[in-house]
């Protein structure tokens, strides 16, 4: 069963690559911003994945619990500058 | 600048490269690291403090004296963040803006509006600011409990990961989400600069008291088994207790801090609606 | 070659760190915004904590929480193994070092914030035509 | 125990199969708002699939305590469930507050 | 009381700095009282503590009652415990001296300027207490915040700059540091000074040993801008407030220095860094090229506080160069010089500091005629000046009579020689400064009979100010003419062991 | 020589220290303040003169200060050549102070308490270096000197004033940290003590070539000594108020330099010791080539001053010469030399200076006829000129004949020859002045002289010291006898 | 036992690092920054330090972004690096 949790949390990281493409291509801030937040999404079920894999996974649901009650903090935060501040200008990453 | 930065940068990577090769092997449990000081820890921690997190015992007792001065690091940069930015003076202003709440239209006033205080009008520094209902009915239901579980991250902190610190972050992050659903104003009206002052040294004193009386219990600084001859419990329990009261200290104070940090970068120092 | 190899793979949390910490020193170094700057100095710093992270790392061990230490069929505090618990000391370390970067960086924020009100721009090269400009 | 192995498998697959449609998606969906719909659908369902799997794998060995720890889990996909369509939300509405059109087919980006 | 006394030093400065930022909202006008008791009371028990150590030998003293390589460990000896005493003088008197600016510089926030002023001489005293190296980085980044903050806040425009530069730097600085503990971590599993030192011997031939050394080393070079890393300095403390140059000036960079000291001698051993090593020679050239690069910097420069930073510059190289000449005569320089330059610094920034208060900015030609307006403060400014310069009988001549003759000894001719070049170097900007202070044009020709009646009347500083300039003034001198007794009492007793 | 503790070197040095602040409280009360600097002056000489017996009873006065390190203390000791040279240096602080009241006054210059308050502090620290015991306390007193000698020279605050000041400081404390210093550290790191002895400190842990350099270094780095290619700054320090050209670079600066070389070369390397390694030569054809060029110079020199400047460059190194003689009566012709200059080139300042008072006149081409409207400033510079020239009944004689027998004991005609030949020149650029003055009329009708009265403040100490020079000749024997207490 | 998440998510935060120093705009910088602490988090917890992870999974989903987010809108999004 752990080496099954350890693949299903690689099958997981494998996946975290799309969000991750996502947040570092862009092309809008946005966009960045979805990709982090399924990043996020993905960590909450990582980290009970890796307790499960240390088989202490009771020490690991606090953290995944703060993650899930925190993780949209910043999204608000980044989404209310674009209430105040109007203007998105679009950039290429990587020049 | 840049090649100054690539030479340094690659010089500096060599320089390492190089160390590492003494290096035990990644995970070695017989490197020199896992078998010195820690093995104490390790060992010892449950008996002589009867906290099973060995991480909060080390950090709060055997390496208090660091833990307070950690304490104090954030203590030190809500000061300066205070001291850096809060501005006392008014900003000059271009007329008055007001939302009346229910249709949530903003109404722009040349000279300052004399307006019945209720609960249907708000007052705003900019054209905009967002008066999003979901957020905030969803902020309002999660705030709570954002909150109850900080504390009990901090109370919890000597039987699975959390403590003073991780506790108090979420506490100050609770009141940061306050400030973002709301806004800033709104926040500050709730937990007021001065209760934040107040929280922020309240908490360095606890910490810095709770050494304190153990000194004059006759022990040394943060030695907190002294604590054994005040409290009906005996040595070890006290040291779990005193870690227990110090959690709470830094707690406090990061709570405070956290929320000093970000309502004074967030509105610039001027305390108004801010982000 | 192969013991090259092995060496690599014995050790590659510290190769990658350094790396991630090279990184992080040629932004502060070579980064023309002064939060650019920022964010490089944090990512020197979580290196250095990645460090000391993997110090504390033991093969076959868990995590530094001393299982069943109480209530019932708890553990005898003489059968506790020092290697069946990873060493606890840099992490105890790193969290303060953690809060000493999160500090560091609500303090440089603060102050990158003051030094936009001075100029209006956040790069070095511009502010440093501006001050040109003043002093003229 | 076998039953339940099954089902904590079933679950987490179900869950990688939201995951991997919400990462496909992502990767795929031509413009900002249509990308949000697998983030803020599938991924949430993917937590909440996943995270009920783990929960139900805690319960292997029953206790109070790994009672305790499974509730906590279906908190988190609770606490999720309230949070990610906000952040969603908020999301979209600082998509159409900063100007930015939604795609449609006439328009070639 | 008295086996507290390490811990209270430290602790008095930080709880009065809790009990201002508490006061400030209920009574401000107990903070600066409360802030001097604080002061007051490190400053007693560091000299207790001298006095103890000096009777009894070094204190230890076991932090929450852990022995030492399990808890931490503050351990007081000679050296540490002249350090102590010089940071929480200079800190009280530059409060003394400085109040008068902390309340025209920031009215309405004096008390939070207080309480971090306070932080950082906590922390600047933990640094120099503690034997514990992980201690040592937890303290030294509370030191850096509060002096980032102390700096940005400065009257300039350019204040936050330079405070940020500093922070980048700073930065680096630490976590090079740490980085370096961490390789001694590594291979030794162990963080208390005198438990690695008795650890390194069979370990002195790794590679990670060295590195670890050499990052540490780099860390607190920078933090105490030694030479290529010295870019942040003369910034930060020019355009910082006054009060807060007049004493990161004097204390900071002197206090990394101890530490580099400390590291060296009592972490490392004479025997690694001078017989194992050997990188002595390599890193006197390096001083060598700080002392001169810092003099002919300070040469061009039209503002006084600048010139005298990039003065300190060449100090540092002064420091590290005796440091690393490898005996104990050159050492024994090092450690001299350490308590003298402090001094000798803080004195100059004092009268600069008296100066500014009444120019505001400070550029060459503002002081025309600055000694018949200030002439307390410019007598004291040239006195702390010929004691930069090394003239006797202040102090410090005397610590370049041990650099100098360390450097003869181990036949570093360019160091002698850069340290000499250096005097004279600051021989000519003092009298630069001199000249326009005291001897500028004769406006009103020849027909006046008596003193200084020219350039305006008599405008001298606050008494407070004025005061604490001439007690440190003496004070210059005083060190000078008694330290045979520093030397012979202090600092070879606790030389005497490295260098066999 | 019994060893005495005694304070009284101490009190002698700070007398005029304290002083100062009486001084600077007087600042606004010109009668009050120099009324102090007399007495100052008197209590000075008087505490130098009652240390007379007991030194030629043999006693030697001390005084430990401070310690720094093992025989580098900061001490005080009297012995017969620092006694001799504080006598002089004493006296003659009495007789300027008189000299500056005429002068100052009369030319009504301003800042006239710092003044008198830096003479005060350069008096102290000449009979400090006069008095010292080892090299590092006539090291500190010689380098506060030079300090508080800088506000004197720069005195007129303009620009030639400054770069004149520039000039000063930049040879003085640059030869004095550049080369005194790490000498003086190298020969503590070599000998371990650096306390004066008649049979030097080195013992046999010096090698030739070391000493050799040690030697030179010191020759030059006392550059208030001005010895050839470091005597720029004494002609250019002559832009300062005449007494301070009159004692400090007649008496107290130049004659601290020379004697801080004569101590390095009795009291630091011993005559023993340079005579086995044959250093006393070079020093004494260095010293002849100054000697020389000086007084070549100072034939060119139409400013008065700087005549009499270049005539003290060449003056000073027969002070070394005597001593680098490594002959008893070549030492003591040198060590007499600093007594027979000072009073024979102070009345020459003294009169440059009463001049300048009287008619403002600076160059030498304008005087002529002087003499007729000012006698007897002019008849005491043809008494000082003498006392230069070493011609009998002026002191300067005394000196000279023992320079030239101590050539004689060396043997070496050559340095006979020197001093002749310098003699000679000293009479060339000295004696037409005189000459000019008495027997010319003012060329042209535009030099009439508008003042005729000598300034009486101005040509009392002129006339003493002249006289002075005179009685030297008929009753050195008190000199000589300290001396060779001295040289004992 | 698990290097190979270990591995993974390194490789992932190096990429995550390089991004975030070079993306021209400093909001998404901070955006960035966040998914490099989100991914800091998950090598602290496999690597086993719980309370290190806690630490940076409450800081960095908490209060830095935020806090980076905050400065980013008091000052300019601009950036030419």
């Amino acid at each position: 069963m752990i080496t099954f949790f350890l693949f299903v949390g690689l099958f997981l990281c494998f996946l975290m690559c799309f969000s991750l493409y996502r947040a570092v291509v862009g092309p809008t801030v946005l966009d960045r911003l979805v990709g982090t937040n399924a990043i996020g999404s993905k960590t909450v079920v990582l980290l009970l994945l890796i307790g499960c894999i240390y088989q202490r996974v009771e020490m690991f649901v606090d953290i995944a619990l703060a993650y899930a009650l925190l993780n949209f903090i910043a999204v608000l935060a980044a989404s209310r500058y674009f209430h105040k501040r109007r203007g998105l200008y679009e950039e290429s990453p990587f020049e | 600048m840049k090649r100054i930065g690539l030479i340094v940068v690659i010089l500096c990577g060599a320089v390492l490269l190089y160390a590492t090769r003494d290096f035990p092997a990644w995970g070695d449990p017989a490197s020199p690291a896992s078998t010195h000081v820690s093995p104490h820890y390790i060992e010892h921690a449950l008996q002589e403090t009867e906290v099973p997190n060995l991480v909060t015992a080390v950090l709060a007792d055997y390496r208090s004296y660091d833990t307070m001065f950690e304490t104090l690091v954030i203590f030190g940069a809500g000061v300066a963040c205070f001291l850096l930015l809060r501005s006392f003076g008014a900003r000059r202003r271009e007329g008055w803006y007001v939302r009346h709440i229910p249709t949530g239209v903003v109404i722009h006033f040349r000279k300052r509006p004399r307006i019945p205080h209720s609960r249907f009008f708000e007052r705003l520094d900019t054209e905009w600011v967002p008066h999003d209902l979901i957020i905030m009915t969803i902020c309002r239901i999660l705030l709570p409990f954002i909150q109850l579980f900080s504390l009990y991250v901090v109370a919890h902190g000597d039987f699975s990961p959390g403590g003073g610190f991780q506790g108090g972050v979420m506490f100050g992050a609770s009141l940061v989400l306050m400030a973002i659903s709301f806004d800033l104003r709104t926040a500050l009206s709730r937990v007021g600069e001065r209760i934040l002052a107040l929280l922020a040294f309240l908490g360095v004193v606890l910490y810095g008291g709770i050494g304190v009386l153990c000194m004059l219990l006759g022990g040394e600084f943060l030695d907190y088994s002294e604590l054994a001859k005040i409290l009906p419990v005996h040595a070890e329990e006290a040291r779990a207790l005193g870690m227990i009261g110090v959690e709470v200290g830094v707690g406090i104070a990061v709570t405070a801090v956290m929320a000093v940090i970000y309502v004074n970068i967030a509105s610039a120092g001027r305390h108004d609606e801010g982000l | 070659m192969e013991q090259l190899l092995q060496e690599i793979v014995a050790k590659y949390n510290y190769w990658l760190y350094i790396i991630l910490m090279m990184i992080g020193l040629y932004a502060i170094i070579s980064k023309n915004n002064l939060i650019k700057k920022l964010v490089g100095m944090n990512i020197f710093q979580t290196a250095i904590i990645l460090f000391f992270i993997s110090i504390s790392y033991k093969e076959q061990a868990t995590i530094p929480i001393i299982r069943n230490a109480h209530g019932p069929g708890h553990v005898s505090p003489e059968a506790i193994q020092a290697t069946a618990y990873m060493n606890p000391l840099p992490h105890v370390l790193m969290l303060t070092a953690i809060v000493v970067s999160v500090a560091t960086f609500g303090v440089a924020l603060a102050i990158a914030v003051k030094v936009y009100g001075e100029y209006e721009t956040l790069e070095e090269d511009e502010i440093r035509t501006r001050i040109r400009e003043k002093i003229k | 125990m076998i039953i339940l192995n099954a089902l904590v498998i079933l679950f987490l697959g179900t869950g990688l199969v939201f995951f991997l449609g919400g990462a496909v998606g992502i990767i795929r969906m031509p413009d900002f708002y249509s990308r949000l719909h697998p983030v803020g659908k599938l991924d949430t369902l993917g937590i909440m699939a996943m995270v009920t799997g783990l929960a139900l794998y805690n319960l292997g060995h029953f206790s109070w305590e790994t009672l305790l720890v499974s509730l906590k889990m279906m908190l988190i996909v609770f606490f999720v469930f309230l949070s990610s369509p906000t952040a969603t939300h908020s999301i979209v509405d600082a998509g159409i507050r900063a100007g930015l059109n939604p795609w449609s087919k006439s328009r070639k980006d | 009381m008295l086996e507290h006394i390490p811990v209270l030093l430290i602790l008095a400065p930080l709880l009065a700095a809790f009990l201002v930022t508490g006061l400030a909202w209920i009574q401000s006008a107990y903070c600066l009282p409360l802030a001097l008791a604080g002061l007051l009371g490190s400053l007693l028990a560091s000299i207790a503590a001298l006095h103890q150590v000096m009777a009894q030998g070094a204190l230890s003293y076991e932090m929450a009652s852990w022995p030492p390589p399990v808890g931490i460990e503050l351990r007081i000896d000679l050296f540490n415990s002249l350090v102590l005493v010089v940071v929480s003088a200079v800190s009280l008197i530059n409060l003394v001296a400085s109040w008068e600016f902390i309340k025209r510089e920031f009215e309405d926030r004096k008390e939070t300027f207080l309480a971090l002023y306070l932080l950082f001489v906590t922390g600047l005293l933990g640094v120099t207490a503690t034997a514990d190296l992980f201690n040592l980085y937890v303290l030294l980044e509370i030191t850096s915040l509060s002096a980032y903050a102390l700096i940005a806040m400065g009257p300039s425009s350019r204040a936050p700059l330079a405070s940020l530069h500093y922070v980048y730097l700073g930065v680096i600085g630490a976590s090079f540091y740490l980085l370096g503990v961490g390789y001694l971590y590594i291979m030794t599993g162990s963080l208390n000074m005198g438990d690695i030192a008795s650890l390194l011997p069979a370990i002195w031939s790794s590679q990670t040993v060295l590195v670890g050394f050499v990052f540490c080393l780099v860390g607190v070079w920078i933090k105490m801008a030694f030479f290529p890393m010295h870019i942040w300095l003369p910034n930060a403390y020019t355009y910082a407030s006054m009060t807060a140059s007049r004493v990161l000036a004097p204390l900071m960079t002197k206090v990394m220095v101890y530490v580099m000291i400390r590291l060296m001698l009592t972490v490392f051993g004479a025997q690694y860094i001078f017989r194992v090593l050997d990188l002595g020679p390599v890193i006197v050239w390096l001083a060598v090229l700080a002392i001169v690069a810092g003099a002919v910097m300070a040469l061009v420069q039209r503002n006084l506080v600048k010139m005298l930073c990039y003065i300190i510059v060449s100090e540092i190289g002064y420091m590290v160069g005796g440091a690393w000449m490898g005996n104990q005569a050159g050492m024994t320089g090092s450690i001299l010089h350490l308590i003298n330059d402090a001094l000798m610094t803080f004195a100059v920034f004092l009268a600069a500091g008296n100066f500014a208060f009444k120019l505001g900015e400070l550029r060459l030609e503002n002081l025309r005629d600055l000694f018949a307006r200030m002439p307390l403060s410019s007598a004291g400014f040239v006195l702390a000046g010929m004691s930069i310069v090394g003239i006797p009988p202040t102090c410090g001549f005397f610590s370049k009579w041990y650099l100098i003759s360390g450097g003869l000894q181990a036949g570093q001719h360019a160091y002698v020689a850069a340290l000499l070049l250096s005097s004279l170097i600051n021989a000519i900007l003092f009298m630069r400064v001199v000249e326009y202070a005291y001897f500028g044009e004769v406006r009103t020709g020849h027909g006046h009979h008596g003193g200084h009646a020219h350039g305006g009347e008599m405008d001298e500083a606050p008494v407070a100010m004025v005061a604490c300039l001439l007690l440190v003034v003496a004070s210059l001198v005083l060190v000078g003419l008694y330290s045979e007794s520093i030397v012979s009492g202090m600092i070879q007793p606790f030389l005497v062991r490295s260098f066999v | 020589m019994d060893p005495v503790v005694s304070v009284r070197p101490l009190l002698a040095v700070l007398v005029s220290l304290a002083v100062v602040p009486v001084l600077l409280s007087s600042g606004g009360r010109p009668n009050v303040r120099e009324a102090w600097t007399i007495l100052a002056g008197l209590i000075k000489f008087g505490l130098i003169v009652s240390l007379v017996p007991g030194v030629l009873a043999g006693r030697e006065f001390s005084l430990t200060l401070f310690s720094f390190a093992p025989g580098a203390d900061i001490a005080l000791r009297v012995d017969g050549l620092g006694l001799v040279f504080a006598l002089v240096a004493s006296f003659l602080w009495m007789v300027t102070s008189l000299y500056s009241i005429g002068y100052m006054r009369g030319l009504a210059e301003h800042s006239q308490t710092r003044f008198y308050c830096f003479f005060a502090v350069a008096l102290s620290s000449t009979i400090g270096a006069a008095f010292a015991a080892n090299l590092l306390t006539l090291y500190l007193f010689y380098e506060i000197l030079s300090l508080s000698t800088y506000p004197l020279v720069t005195h007129h605050q303009d620009e030639e004033a400054r770069k004149s000041g520039r000039k000063y400081l930049a040879y003085i404390l640059g030869t004095s940290i550049g080369l005194v210093l790490p000498a003086m550290i190298l020969s503590y790191n070599v000998a371990g003590t650096l306390e004066f002895s008649q049979a030097g400190i080195f013992g046999a842990g010096i090698s030739p070539a070391m000493a050799t350099v040690l030697l030179l270094v010191f020759l030059f780095g006392f550059a208030k000594a001005a010895i050839v290619p470091l005597h720029a700054w004494l002609p250019a320090a002559m832009v300062a108020p005449t007494p301070v050209s009159a004692l400090l670079h007649a008496v107290a600066v130049v004659k601290v330099g020379a004697f801080s070389i004569v101590r390095v070369m009795t009291g630091i390397f011993g005559f023993d010791l340079l005579g086995s390694f044959h250093l006393g030569y070079p020093v004494a054809i260095i010293a002849s080539v100054t000697i020389i060029l000086g007084s070549l110079i100072a034939l060119s020199q139409d400013e008065l001053k700087r005549r009499l400047a270049f005539s003290t460059v060449s003056q000073l190194s027969y002070i070394v010469l005597g001593v680098a003689l490594l002959t008893p009566y070549g030492a003591m012709g040198g060590i007499l030399h600093i007594v027979m200059h000072a009073l024979g080139k102070i009345t020459l300042f003294f009169c440059a200076g009463a001049i300048m008072v009287a008619t403002g006149k600076k160059y030498i081409s304008e005087m002529a006829g002087i003499g007729k409207r000012m006698p007897l400033t002019m008849g005491a510079f043809f008494v000082g000129s003498l006392s230069i020239i070493g011609l009998p009944p002026c002191g300067g004689f005394i000196s000279k004949w023992y320079l030239a027998l101590g050539t004689l004991q060396k043997q070496s005609p050559l340095l006979l020859g020197v001093i002749l030949t310098s003699s000679f020149l000293n009479a060339v650029y000295f004696l037409p002045i005189v000459y000019k003055a008495f027997f010319h009329g003012p060329s042209g009708g535009k030099g009439a002289f508008s003042v005729t009265k000598e300034p009486l403040m101005c040509v009392v100490p002129l006339l003493l010291t002249a006289a002075g020079s005179v009685v030297l000749f008929f009753w050195p024997q008190l000199f000589i006898d300290l001396i060779e207490i001295g040289l004992r | 036992m698990h290097w190979q998440i270990d591995l993974f998510i390194l490789t992932l935060v190096i990429v995550c690092a390089l991004a975030a120093i070079n993306v021209r705009d400093l909001l998404g910088a901070a955006v960035l920054f966040g998914a490099y602490s989100f991914l800091m988090c998950l090598l602290w917890a496999i690597m086993g330090a719980v309370d290190v992870a806690f630490t940076e999974a409450s800081v960095g989903a908490g209060v830095s972004t935020v806090f980076f987010v905050a400065a980013v809108f008091q000052t300019t999004r601009r950036s030419k690096d």
